[in-house]
């Protein structure tokens, strides 16, 4: 067993030396964002020691940019950073409530998209929301950088395509047009503090008659890991987003869900709810898109 | 006792005496002490929820560098009791985190690694989990020695006990109703939740004293327990009670004193231990899940005729269930002549239940008064009135036997009535509930010391920790009896080698029973004050008043003299006799019983089961409130705790008995944004037996909102959900079920 | 003669009686009185609390009893 | 394992501390720095009693590591007062009688403190919601949101 061991590197090269260097001396290593969920696993699930590796003092994983047709977010940048940031707010609002959503305010100010993207849990509250509007992970290999859809980023149940040797550095995402909006909502049992017993995240664009042009919407909480439902984003293209459309597109999320039954909810209660959710998010991105 | 308009700063809201303490992070918790060499322990527990312990070997973390000292159940006297095999496992573990063994180690982190290194051989059995699996036919039994009510004529069973009260004939009474509706209730364990989790520290010298600091809810116990698991006298046992971070009944049990002190003795090192939340969730006191069944029949005009309750309690794994003060509450509210109630004391293989506020009430009241709510509802009656037409009132006798004396049902009931949150209409789309609070509260011993500067400022040295602001309490009936300003008195909590012995802060008994040991030992140094004036003034004792914190001549008395401050008195006390202090201890009898009202108004959420609470209103009955603020505060407390519980709280356990929630993302106690604001009314109606009327206040607040809530889901909905906590997948299911 | 009512857990220490009438003016002279009725219940009582005349008491060990007083054996009770 | 040796500054004050790798800023705080007005409920970031302010941002001191606070500003408990007396906050928390054990209120004062730096006027539900992540068990909150709203007030007075 070796022992933990701290490292915070201060450029993309170092931190990706210290993966592998640490790997040639058979130690563990672990990337530390916000480590929100590290720090509690390390403690709980899986003690055993490793070296963390702090990408918090990297200058790319704390980027942000909004242009002209492209967002970059910085894997490491805390959400409540994000919160702050009004023209981003207005430009994603759902991806905005979805990171909002994670925790309390002192979570806020640790907890990052990354790392809630490298968790990697059915529940994570922004994977929906970021597949949604198309994010593609950014990612710094040791041969040089590649790009994964979010989408296809998770590949199970705490799992993803990150190799050991590899960084998530951010997320792209198309920047949306004017009649563009993206909503995302969750149920907690509670007001607060609560993981996702269900969420969905719906993305929509109408044009000037109010008619869905396109629509993304992703469910989370209710499959081994989020489920892009394209026979909900059927329901809504070509109608004007109203209650039958929104009805048919919450029956198929509750369609495609194939939840389980734990101690947060139970198949039944996630496969309706999270119908309910797809139908009430719609409606809030319609009335975005719309205004 | 002193009139209402006679008081002067009883029934003033000043700031604490400790408060600058703890809002400045001063104050001393059960985990804040740091002694020079000092170790730390940590306790191996039972990854099993029922099974036969073979062996423990200890050995191999005793070989770990760094590791000092090891104990398990070889280190402690065979001898011992329930509580000695609640602390380390003897023979058998009883539930998943059961204490098994003890390392101590230089670090935190060694301490943990060290557990790792202990082998235990267990023979694995089969759980019992619940009161249906305990009562079964052929089940599997937690202790096979056990006999139901210590009859040993009869097969060995997981039922400890039963309890039974009856009065007149329920059957005839039934007979006579011309509405009967009954229902069965369960409610889940549930947890205090204590924000504190366990800490001690302790210590051992040469000659065998040992010194424990910890956060309790009464450090005498400490000492008698202590002593007791570790089989020396409590005279070798000093403990001093940090400030304590909630206890709501749950620290009043030892876990980790005993073995933080064998750890010391072995290791020659100061030992702390903290548990984490996870142990505070698997290892101590949660209350009881319960398995009730009430039924409740009423004439027309509401006149109830009967009722009946069966009330099953898990125990955990030791007998003791607060099955005794559930029955002896249920029916409390009411006057009745016919009722029977029955109740069982059940072993399950869960923690050993602990005192959680009113133990046993909750629960009971929770069945009970859903019924009385049908009922009201069966009639098409006001629930507030069908409870005044039933109410119990001073000369009522109680279902437990005695009769009441006074007593402030009916005055909650009529503030109630008349509370403009009631007389409102129900918000739309919202439901309201109401439901009666009761509970009997306590009295016991209790010591205090008054002790006096020389400037005359005064000192209160008592032994009741203060969990919510009762060295305020104290000096405000200090005050009061000495006619000084409250701020010239302050209060210590003292160790259990520096005031006189004292019961632990629980059962609603400290500003009552400590209260009153106070208000004597002021008397005390009153009556020697006055004898230092009389000596001053060569006159007799007795022709001396105590008027407004001075002592002046009686009228008539003839002396041309100036009144005599305490501080006066105390500058001079030199010629008179020497230093003042004043003392009391008492065994308080006649608590007086604390009844309430409350309802709330909540929201359904149809689709997603989801309850949005909207607004909350307690009535209370306190007897007098010696300071209105923390009353209100045990009362919007309680209000809070008994919500978290109805809606959400609880205890969720896999198939093999391990609870899959043992932390606060997911045993979900209300944070800030769940609830809103609490209103609170106080009603005086005061208790004879105490010289300023106190009855307790702290435990009655949790009785009346399980039942509250689920009345007001009820009228919401429209139809019952008798089965808490009423959590969002339950209740859609529920609606589902009803929409068909 | 005073009324004493013993609650359904005590039974077995009274040979099934619910209720009995004791000659006595005190607490303690009632519980020589039961003791000598059914030896070994004193033990018994002293871990339980009683109502005189309506007033709990968890030790009542003091108490004078009227001539027409009411006692009720009762559950001890505990608190939170 | 091989210590580390953190610069920070904390309540203002330099301190430069030998800490384990894994330790958290909690632990350091509380053993190493003698700093125990920081509480321990929980260390899963669910209960706020270790709240703290990192660079003047709000934090669960339990899920940051002791090393993260190299070169950081750290603002506890110990800091609120200042050498003139009680800060607003902790004068209302007490006037309300806002805690009953106390073993929450560091954590809360922390907490509320932050919000009214950033939101001098936030009304109920916006306090509600800021202070969810700090638990109490034995308040129902009710005084502790009055205590927040009567320093707001206060503070905008004195402003």
């Amino acid at each position: 067993m070796g022992d933990y061991a701290y490292a915070a590197p201060t450029s993309l090269e170092e931190a990706l030396s210290v993966l592998e260097a640490q790997a040639n001396d058979g130690q563990r290593t672990q990337i530390l964002a916000g480590g929100t969920d590290v720090l509690v696993q390390m403690r709980s699930i899986d003690k055993e020691p490793r070296t963390l590796v702090d990408i918090k003092h990297i200058a790319e994983t704390n980027a942000l940019s909004i242009g002209a047709d492209e967002i970059f977010i910085g894997a490491a940048i805390p959400s409540a950073a994000l919160n702050e940031n009004d023209e981003l707010k207005g430009l994603l609002p759902g991806l905005i409530e979805a990171a909002d959503l994670i925790g309390s305010t002192q979570i806020q100010g640790r907890a990052t998209i990354g790392g809630n993207l490298c968790n990697s849990s059915p529940a994570g509250d922004t994977i929906p929301a970021l597949v949604v509007v198309s994010a593609v992970c950014v990612i710094a290999s040791p041969g040089g950088s590649r790009e994964v859809a979010v989408g296809d980023f998770v590949t199970g149940v705490g799992e993803n395509c990150l190799e050991s040797n590899e960084i998530l550095v951010g997320l792209k995402i198309p920047r949306p047009g004017n009649n563009s909006a993206d909503a995302y909502l969750r149920f907690i049992p509670r007001t607060e503090m609560d993981i996702a017993v269900a969420g969905a995240a719906v993305a929509l664009t109408l044009d000037e008659g109010g008619t869905c042009t396109s629509a993304r919407v992703a469910i989370g909480a209710v499959a081994p890991t989020v489920l892009l439902v394209e026979a909900a984003s059927a329901a809504l293209v070509g109608t004007k987003v109203d209650d039958d459309a929104l009805n048919a597109a919450a029956a198929a999320c509750s369609d495609a869900a194939s939840p389980i039954t734990d101690k947060r909810g139970t198949v039944e209660y996630r496969t309706k709810v999270v119908g309910v959710l797809c139908k009430r998010a719609g409606g809030i991105a319609r009335d975005r898109a719309s205004s | 006792m002193a009139e209402a308009h006679d008081l002067k700063v009883i029934g003033t809201r000043p700031v604490r005496p400790d408060g600058v303490e703890k809002v400045t992070g001063r104050a001393n918790f059960g985990a804040d002490l740091h002694l020079p060499g000092m170790i730390h322990g940590k306790v191996l527990r039972s990854p099993y929820a029922h099974a036969r312990i073979k062996s423990v070997d200890v050995s191999g973390a005793l070989a770990m560098e760094g590791v000092l000292a090891a104990v398990c159940r070889s280190d402690f006297p065979e001898e011992t009791d329930d509580l000695g095999r609640n602390v380390i496992a003897r023979d058998k573990v009883l539930y998943h985190g059961h204490a098994v063994a003890a390392v101590a180690a230089t670090t935190p982190l060694l301490a943990e690694q060290a557990l790792d290194a202990i082998k235990v051989d267990y023979d694995v059995l089969e759980p019992v989990l619940s009161i249906d699996q305990a009562i079964a036919d052929g089940a599997t039994l937690v202790n096979e020695e056990m006999h139901t009510n210590g009859d040993a004529s009869q097969p060995a069973s997981n039922v400890a006990a039963i309890t039974k009260f009856e009065r007149g004939d329920a059957e005839k009474g039934f007979a006579e109703a011309d509405v009967v509706v009954e229902g069965e209730y369960r409610v889940p364990m549930a947890h205090q939740g204590y924000i504190e989790p366990h800490a001690c520290t302790a210590t051992i010298n040469e000659e065998g004293k040992i010194t424990v600091w910890c956060s309790t809810q009464g450090h005498f116990d400490v000492r008698t327990q202590t002593a007791a698991i570790l089989g020396t006298s409590i005279s070798k046992v000093k403990v001093i009670a940090s400030e304590i971070g909630g206890g709501f009944g749950g620290k009043l049990s030892v876990y980790l004193e005993p073995l933080a002190v064998k750890l010391s003795e072995l290791s020659n090192r100061p030992v702390r231990m903290v548990m984490n939340r996870e142990e505070v969730f698997r290892a101590t006191g949660p209350t009881s899940a319960t398995w009730c069944k009430a039924k409740v029949g009423a004439k027309k005009d509401g006149t109830i005729t009967a009722a009946t309750a069966w009330l099953a309690y898990e125990a955990g794994a030791f007998p003791g269930a607060p099955v005794g003060p559930g029955c002896m509450s249920v029916l409390a509210p009411y006057d009745l002549e016919n009722f029977s109630i029955e109740g069982l004391d059940v072993l399950v293989n869960k923690p050993k239940v602990a005192a959680y506020r009113a133990p046993g009430a909750p629960q009971a009241m929770h069945a009970m008064e859903c019924a009385i709510d049908d009922l009201a509802r069966e009639l098409g009656m006001d629930p507030i009135d069908l409870r005044l037409k039933n109410a119990a009132d001073e000369g009522t006798q109680a279902p437990y036997g005695p009769k009441f004396p006074a007593i402030g049902l009916k005055a909650c009931l009529e503030a109630a009535k008349a509370h403009p949150n009631y007389t409102s209409p129900v918000p739309e789309g919202c439901g309201r509930g109401v439901a009666c609070g009761f509970w009997f509260n306590i009295g016991m011993q209790s010591s205090a010391e008054v002790l006096i500067r020389e400037d005359g400022t005064v000192i209160i040295n008592e032994g009741s920790p203060d969990i919510g602001g009762s060295r305020a309490s104290m000096c405000l009936m200090a005050a009061e009896t000495l006619g000084i300003p409250y701020e010239r008195i302050n209060a210590h909590v003292a160790d259990t080698e520096s005031t006189g012995y004292c019961n632990m802060t629980g059962g609603s008994r400290t500003t009552f029973a400590t209260g009153m040991a106070v208000v004597q030992a002021c008397e005390d140094i009153i009556a020697q004050c006055k004898e230092r004036a009389a000596m001053t003034w060569d006159i007799d004792a007795d022709q001396v008043d105590w008027d407004d914190g001075q002592a002046v001549p009686k009228p008539g008395v003839n002396a041309d003299v100036d009144p005599l401050s305490l501080a006066d008195i105390a500058r001079a006390w030199g010629r008179t006799g020497g230093p003042i202090l004043g003392r009391a201890s008492v065994n308080a009898q006649g608590a007086g019983a604390g009844f309430s009202v409350n309802w709330t108004d909540l929201a359904v959420d149809r689709e997603t089961g989801k309850v949005d609470v909207k607004a909350y209103t307690a009535i209370q009955d306190a007897g007098r409130a010696i300071h209105p603020a923390y009353v209100e505060g045990q009362m919007q407390g309680g209000a809070a705790q008994g919500l978290g519980w109805a809606l959400n709280e609880e205890y969720i356990y896999d198939d093999n008995g391990v609870m899959e929630n043992a932390g606060f993302l997911d045993y979900r106690v209300p944070v800030a944004s769940d609830l809103p604001m609490i209103d609170t009314q106080i009603v005086e109606v005061p208790n004879p037996t105490h010289p300023y009327g106190v009855r307790g206040v702290g435990e009655t607040p949790i009785t009346a909102p399980l039942a509250a809530t689920s009345n007001a889901v009820c009228d919401a909905l429209g139809f019952r959900v008798s089965e808490l906590p009423m959590s969002p997948p339950r209740l859609l299911e529920a609606i589902d079920s009803q929409e068909g | 003669m005073i009324k004493v009512v013993f609650p359904d857990h005590l039974m077995p220490n009274t040979e099934g009686v619910r209720e009995t009438e004791v000659d006595c003016d005190s607490y303690r002279s009632l519980v020589r009185e039961l003791e000598r009725r059914w030896p070994g219940i004193e033990a018994v009582l002293a871990k339980t609390a009683v109502a005189i005349d309506g007033q709990i008491y968890q030790d009542a060990w003091l108490e004078t009893i009227g001539p027409s007083s009411e006692v009720f054996f009762m559950h001890r009770i505990e608190g939170g | 394992m091989s210590k580390l040796h953190v610069t920070t500054s904390v309540n203002g004050q330099p301190e430069e501390v030998l800490c384990e790798p894994h330790q958290s800023l909690l632990d350091v705080l509380r053993d190493e720095l003698g700093l125990t007005g920081t509480k321990e409920g929980c260390s899963t970031g669910d209960c706020g009693a270790c709240s703290v302010t990192l660079d003047g941002r709000l934090v669960c001191s339990c899920l940051v590591l002791a090393a993260e606070a190299e070169g950081k500003e750290v603002g506890t408990i110990e800091g609120v007062a200042n050498p003139d007396g009680l800060h607003v906050l902790q004068q209302k928390f007490l006037e309300h009688a806002a805690l009953q054990c106390g073993i929450c209120t560091p954590g809360f004062i922390v907490a509320a403190k932050v919000l009214l730096e950033r939101d001098p006027n936030p009304d109920e539900t916006t306090i509600r919601y800021w202070l969810a992540g700090n638990l109490c068990r034995c308040t129902g909150y009710d005084k502790i949101i009055r205590a927040v709203q009567d320093a707001a007030t206060e503070l905008a007075h004195e402003a």
